[in-house]
């Protein structure tokens, strides 16, 4: 029988030493391939049909948009592949290629590429980016130039056309492959595998379950100049996961680690924290059959009120800050300061409202954390907070897939959930209206409150600069004393890097830019 | 996790192996026929609705992509159609797209399968490697301290949560000790083998190139630990039950009384007549390690079936799930019918009836 | 036709040849430390080559114990005093008593040789005949695969099992009672022992075919000068080829003679009822083919 | 008169059964009386966050302040009473099914059977989750998942206990006396069954604790703030430099199942006679 024992020993002992060679080829020093850990939300590496963050990451690399932006200041645009003007009433953009700029295949990028690309979108109305291109009307004017236009004034065009979603294909290629610019297009699986952009990276391999890998497009000849020639996109579901990864050194960033995670990070590790662009808000029905008591405006008043905010913000950790309205702190039109504690206030509202005690169930997705900060913590304080000012709170989470369902069709009586920009202007804020998207999951009509139904056209329709900012800051305020909203935390964006890592800027469309990171 | 063995397998002598594999195979068919409505009523039972789901907020709200998307996947038809139409689709292998991940359902799986089998073989041998030592341990020693000691072991194998030794051990060796790669099935830096068999160690093995190979072995070391950890207490008990029948057996105390011992008894005569009971426990052993897995690849990222189903259910996307309880049927009832097939191997009165 | 010796040339015979295996004031115990349940208490007897020495009693006289013991088959918790001796082939004794596994390895199947009951269950369902043929005496004689084979062939044809050469390739389950018994004496005696102990050879095997095994012992403790220890409970059994009967009661061997002299004249209360019970018991019976 | 105390047979006091029988009659005790006697009200969260175990937080906080050590000892009155209430839901229902299918037989049996394989075709968890998520997630959807993949074990086994006495002579007596099928399955056949299904039980128990906290832990289980112990480990996964928010729950999970699984495997060595220890003495 002993004998039996020294092979199983053995056996043993050689896989622990396999373990140690494994582990030693990875060995930490700068080479020229990084790994990139984050929580994929990757369906396609097609730009037309990609809307999620994951995906936007990746177009970045890999395409160019006709405009862009400079480091994380999300205000103003400025040139990408293009030049452009307006005029005076924000209806015709005129947007003037730079010359000489090529495609990865070496082809020149010409103004056909652009109509392409931008009709290939506003044609697929299955693409989810689609609704980007509503109502603007593309005409080639030459070979270097092209005509956008509107009906209405639209001062969000420019910010439009930063998106990754509207990158500018290699038209020729494309076509070839199956491109159309209507829902017959059939580009996709071909997109899928090879890219077909002028951005500083081509698509190596690509696996929607668990990594992309971008490798150098040896023929790109724009300004960025890259440290990196093989950049790993690995997905890593779990934060926890992520931050041992990075300090086991087995990846180099790490995209989704919470506040609490950064804070006890291992020294030699940098870290980029600045507000997201995301904001966390409590929603409360107005509609009398869906909420029943919560339809009551001076309901909404009592939570408002009754919540303790800097202890909400402390579950959120590092780079977060308290949501000062629905529109977050670095776009146009972002009130202050937010609303503070006062319990009286709160005690008064909700003997106003009639609220006689019943349970009211908060409802929020348990599977989907939001710049780090999970929501199961977040709604077990409200919860408790809640319960300090006098309102039984009962939790409903479920995941995200479930949860969005009753969300869209304002079936929730109260319930958290989050909203980030589609495009980097306050625009992408005015849903929140009576009446407008975000509003009717609220159940808050039109009629209910028009004056601020006229606050949101008249922020829409603004046709020049400080119009348009006073009119959004407006719309906020306003939002904030009456709102079916309660906005409770702009959760942080924390990107932490190895040591030798540089050149993070957080954006809240593609998170941040792979070709701008740089090896110190 | 694991349910109690079923009682030794009885063969029945009459029956020659052919016609006891043809009606092995019958009820196997069947019962994946059950399996596939099983998991097609409980995908449509969900109460959520996917496609606002895979649609995703912005283009959910927009009528003319929520139609686009209805009409495309045929989810307006009533029920019984559309099963019709996916069970007729299976027979081309087209198992319907994954409202989730927008791939073909087949695509997704046949990544995902290689991926948890590599586990679960791997763990099944260190498993039954481990098992029969102490349980062949426990039984010669039977009622001294180490058949004691091997009980108690084994029982506390039966005990560990598994998800929760997942999360200890990877903290423990990765983080700590360091002596553990990463999560996932590979370190980053290394591109996957080509696919062969989908099983990393042996398509890099197939490929020549070494640095993957060690790099896949030590990525599976977690992973097959934790689950073998479970898998190791259950065969453990089984073998030692196994063998002790066999010891008393008149064929071993012959195979004494003709001056045979240590390994030559111990593999020649013991075990040989342990083979089939044990073989029955690795073909249930093999259906708790498909459970174990789910808990365990969702901690190291494992992009293999436990993960994609969790994915799968939790985000309500019928094909995926369908796809998911397909494929775990069919793996399911291939080990039972692999294991009947075996059966017909080791023990010529079924062979030669 | 059994030509059972007549009693007179079974005395001399043996007289004249020295026992090859002696058992002297043998005592076997079960049980843990403190109490143990003696099972065999002193007995001694002595087999002979060429001589079947019976040992008969009812179950749980001891006499399948006293059988386990010359082998050193007993469970780990028995107790064993006394001592059995065999004569070495250069003369001289070894004590098998208190002898190592390791060094009784050597004797089992080597040197004496034990066959069971149950035939059907004491040969390896999943093995070959072959193997079980052959695998100890590879270990033992050190003979090469071929060698072993055509040994195993010539056993099998010895204990007359019907064409051999195809039977080595088979397995117990496609042979009759009769022949796995034959094929379990070919086994015993493939490494040519000196002793050859058999524990109720026949009594799971029907009339008809009891006969044709008990001849095949005979035969071979004739013509091999094999001393053969023949342990049943079943007289008549022993009335056709024991040459001496100890009758065994309670651990005990309350007498001891040439079969003639038990069946003629039994001493001992216990053996007279013994043969009482013998249907048709008038005395001596001739067990003829 | 001498006062007769509970006269448990010698033959049940073995030392595995006795570690386990104290163990689990600790943890039912916890588990029925933890709120008495916590130190801290398990939902409170005005502790310090994230403070590691030390002489006022025996076992630490967790992300919320909250005390882990009492949330540990009322998550046993959250898990142990609705395993134990699952294993004997499942020993009712699989019980009755085995008997009815091993007793009535053709097509009643092979009906029942074809589903029991049909429940065990599937891993356990991965049908228990499918089904969990089906019914939407919660505590109670949670047990009734659990229930779907459990009862089969029991209608397996107490079928082939009854297919076996069928035959057997003294039910055959019972039945030409006139006794009606249920008549005959309670005096006859059921006392044959107790034991077997006994060990079966107490092994479930561990299996139950196992598959509910594993639910949890994915998420289909219990709901927040429920301190459950498979929820507390999923929540350690946000904050995996705290060991000790996920250590703790792991090892009472651990220990109860470990408990209930050394009484099961002690119950089954005296109702088993197939393992009987007494093997050593030589057949004479």
């Amino acid at each position: 029988m002993r004998t039996k024992f020294r092979y199983v020993a053995a056996a043993f002992g050689l896989t622990a030493s396999l373990a140690l060679a494994g582990c030693a080829a990875a060995a930490p020093e700068a080479s020229d391939s990084i790994v990139i850990d984050t929580a994929f939300t990757l369906e396609t590496s097609d730009p037309g049909r990609n809307y999620v963050p994951t995906g936007y990451m990746v177009s970045k690399a890999l395409y160019e948009t006709l405009l862009d932006f400079a480091g994380s200041d999300e205000s103003t645009p400025v040139e990408g592949l293009a030049s452009y003007e307006s005029n005076d009433d924000a209806t015709v953009f005129t947007f003037t290629l730079k010359d000489g700029r090529v495609f990865s295949d070496g082809s020149a990028i010409t103004a056909d590429d652009v109509v392409f690309s931008l009709n290939r979108v506003a044609g697929m109305t299955e693409s989810k980016a689609n609704f980007l291109m509503n109502g603007i009307t593309v005409t080639k004017i030459d070979d270097m130039t092209v005509e956008l236009s509107t009906e209405t004034p639209s001062l969000k065009l420019p910010a439009l056309m930063t998106n990754p979603s509207l990158a500018i294909l290699n038209s020729a290629l494309v076509i070839e492959n199956g491109g159309t610019t209507d829902d017959s297009d059939a580009a996709e699986a071909f997109l899928n595998e090879t890219s077909a952009g002028s951005g500083p990276y081509i698509l190596d391999t690509v696996n929607f379950e668990s990594q992309v890998v971008l490798t150098e497009n040896e023929n790109y000849n724009g300004d960025e100049d890259i440290d990196f020639t093989r950049v790993v996109i690995r997905n890593v579901s779990e934060a926890a996961t992520q931050k041992i990864n990075l300090e086991g050194d087995d990846s180099q960033v790490a995209v989704d680690l919470s506040g609490d995670q950064v804070a006890s990070l291992s020294d030699g590790i940098n870290v980029f924290s600045t507000p997201s662009a995301q904001t966390i808000f409590l929603l409360i029905n107005q509609s009398e059959e869906v909420g029943g008591v919560t339809s009551n405006p001076d309901f909404a008043n009592a939570v408002r009120y009754a919540l303790d905010y800097p202890a909400l913000l402390e579950l959120a950790g590092a780079g977060s800050e308290q949501a000062t309205g629905v529109i977050p702190p670095s776009f146009l039109g972002a009130l202050e300061n937010g609303v503070d504690q006062e319990l009286d206030v709160a005690a008064a509202s909700l003997e106003a409202s009639g609220y006689d005690g019943e349970s009211i169930t908060l409802e929020y997705p348990n599977d989907y954390p939001v710049g780090g900060v999970s929501f199961t913590p977040l709604a077990e304080r409200i919860q408790s907070q809640l319960a300090d000012a006098g309102i039984t709170i009962e939790l409903a989470p479920a995941p995200f897939t479930t949860q969005i369902d009753s969300y869209v069709n304002g079936t929730e009586a109260f319930s958290i959930w989050f909203w980030g920009p589609d495009y980097a202007d306050s625009a992408n804020f005015l849903p929140f209206s009576a009446g407008q998207k975000v509003g009717l999951r609220a159940g808050w009509t039109a009629e209910q409150d028009t004056d601020v139904v006229n606050l949101a056209a008249a922020a829409e329709n603004a046709t020049n600069f400080d119009e348009r900012e006073t009119a959004f800051s407006n719309f906020a305020e306003a939002l904030q004393q009456r709102g079916p909203f309660v906005p409770l935390i702009v959760p942080g964006s924390n990107i932490a890097t190895a040591s030798y890592i540089d050149g993070v800027a957080y954006n809240s469309t593609w998170t941040m830019d792979i070709a701008e990171l740089q090896a110190k | 996790m694991g349910n109690t063995p079923r009682a030794t397998r009885r063969y029945s002598a009459r029956s020659p192996l052919v016609g006891y594999l043809l009606r092995r195979l019958g009820t196997s068919v069947l019962l994946l026929f059950g399996v596939t409505i099983v998991t097609f009523a409980l995908a449509n039972l969900v109460p959520g609705d996917p496609i606002a789901a895979a649609l995703g907020e912005g283009a959910a709200s927009n009528p003319a992509t929520v139609e686009a998307y209805i009409k495309e996947r045929g989810l307006d038809q009533p029920l019984p159609v559309q099963y019709v139409n996916y069970i007729s689709g299976l027979f081309q292998g087209d198992m319907g797209i994954s409202l989730r991940t927008a791939q073909p359902v087949a695509s997704d799986l046949s990544k995902a399968v290689p991926a948890t089998v590599e586990i679960a073989l791997l763990a099944i041998v260190v498993s039954l490697g481990v098992g029969v030592a102490l349980g062949s341990l426990a039984a010669y020693r039977r009622g001294k301290i180490s058949d004691q000691l091997v009980r108690v072991f084994s029982l506390i194998g039966l005990s560990i949560p598994t998800f929760w030794m997942a999360l200890v051990s990877f903290n423990f060796f990765f983080l700590q000790l360091r002596i553990a790669p990463g999560s996932g099935r590979l370190s980053p830096a290394l591109a996957p083998p080509p696919t062969v068999t989908g099983f990393y160690t042996v398509d890099a093995l197939l490929a020549g190139q070494w640095v993957t190979f060690t790099d896949a072995l030590a990525h599976l070391m977690l992973p097959v630990f934790v689950l073998s950890l479970f898998t190791i207490g259950l065969l453990t008990r089984f073998v030692r039950t196994s063998v002790l029948e066999v010891l008393d057996a008149d064929y071993v105390r012959a195979g004494r009384a003709k001056g045979l011992s240590g390994p030559r008894l111990l593999f020649g005569y013991v075990l040989r007549g342990a083979s089939l009971p044990i073989l029955t426990i690795v073909g249930l052993a093999f259906g708790t390690l498909l459970s174990g897995t789910v808990l365990v690849e969702a901690v190291f990222a494992w992009p293999g079936l436990g993960s994609y189903a969790y994915n799968s259910a939790t985000s309500l996307d019928l094909p995926g799930v369908m796809g998911v309880g397909l494929v775990v049927g069919v793996v399911y009832l291939t080990i039972n019918f692999a294991v009947d097939l075996l059966y017909g191997v080791l023990d010529p009165r079924v062979r030669l009836a | 036709m059994i030509d059972a010796p007549t009693p007179e040339s079974a005395d001399a015979a043996s007289a004249a040849s020295t026992p090859v295996l002696t058992v002297d004031g043998l005592t076997i115990g079960i049980g843990s430390r403190n109490n143990v349940k003696s099972i065999v208490k002193g007995i001694s007897l002595a087999l002979t080559p060429g001589r079947v020495q019976g040992l008969a009693g009812e179950s749980g006289s001891g006499k399948t114990v006293t059988s386990l013991a010359m082998l050193g088959l007993l469970p780990s918790n028995a107790v064993v005093g006394g001592s059995i001796r065999l004569t070495d082939p250069e003369g001289g004794d070894t004590e098998l008593v208190g002898m190592s596994h390791r060094q009784l390895n050597e004797i089992r199947g080597r040197r004496i040789a034990m066959i069971f009951q149950d035939p059907s269950s004491s040969l390896h369902p999943q093995l070959t005949v072959g193997v079980q043929l052959t695998d100890h005496v590879t270990r033992h004689l050190k003979l090469s695969k071929k060698q072993a084979r055509e040994h195993a062939i010539g056993l099998l044809d010895r204990v007359r099992v019907p064409n051999p050469a195809e039977a080595l390739g088979r397995y117990p389950h496609q042979f009759s009672g009769g022949q796995r018994q034959r094929i379990a004496i070919a086994i015993a005696l493939a490494c040519d022992p000196v002793v050859l102990l058999a524990d109720e050879p026949t009594t799971a095997l029907d009339v008809t075919v009891q006969a044709g095994i008990l001849h095949l012992l005979r035969d071979l403790a004739d013509e091999r000068q094999l001393a053969v220890l023949l342990v049943t409970h079943d007289l008549g059994v022993m009335s056709a080829i024991a040459d001496d009967i100890a009758v065994m009661r309670h651990g005990e061997i309350v007498e001891s003679n040439v079969r003639h002299n038990i069946f003629a004249n039994p001493q001992h209360a216990y053996t007279r009822e013994l043969l009482s019970s013998l249907p048709g018991a008038e005395g001596f019976q001739e067990v003829s083919e | 008169m001498r006062k007769r105390w509970l006269k448990i047979p010698a033959a049940w006091i073995t030392p595995l059964g006795v570690i386990g029988a104290v163990i689990a009659v600790a943890w039912v005790g916890i588990a029925f009386t933890a709120r008495l006697w916590v130190p801290f009200d398990p939902l409170a969260q005005d502790l310090p966050r994230l403070q590691a175990p030390g002489i006022d937080t025996l076992m630490g906080t967790d992300a919320l302040g909250r005390d882990i050590f009492s949330r540990l000892m009322t998550g046993a009155g959250v898990t142990i009473p609705l395993a134990l209430m699952l294993v004997v839901m499942s020993l009712l229902v699989g019980t009755l099914i085995g008997a009815i299918a091993g007793y009535f037989g053709k097509w009643v049996d092979e009906l029942l059977m074809r589903l029991t394989d049909l429940v065990m075709a599937f891993p356990t968890v991965i049908l228990a989750m499918v089904v969990a998520a089906a019914l939407g997630p919660s505590l109670f959807n949670a047990v009734i998942a659990a229930f779907v993949v459990s009862w089969p074990q029991y209608a397996r086994m107490t079928r082939s206990i009854v297919l076996g006495l069928r035959t057997q002579n003294y039910v055959m007596a019972g039945r030409l006396m006139g006794f009606s099928p249920f008549k005959t399955l309670r005096v006859d056949i059921a006392p044959n069954v107790v034991g077997p299904i006994l060990v079966l039980a107490s092994l479930d128990v561990g299996t139950a604790i196992l598959l509910l906290s594993g639910l949890s832990f994915l998420g289909l289980g219990a709901q927040p703030p429920t301190p459950e112990w498979g929820s507390m480990i999923s929540a350690a996964i946000q904050n995996f430099d705290s060991w000790w928010i996920g250590l703790f729950p792991g090892l009472a999970i651990l220990t109860v199942v470990m408990a209930f699984n050394f009484v099961g495997d002690s119950l089954r060595d005296i109702f088993d006679p197939t393992s009987q220890v007494s093997r050593a003495g030589a057949r004479s």
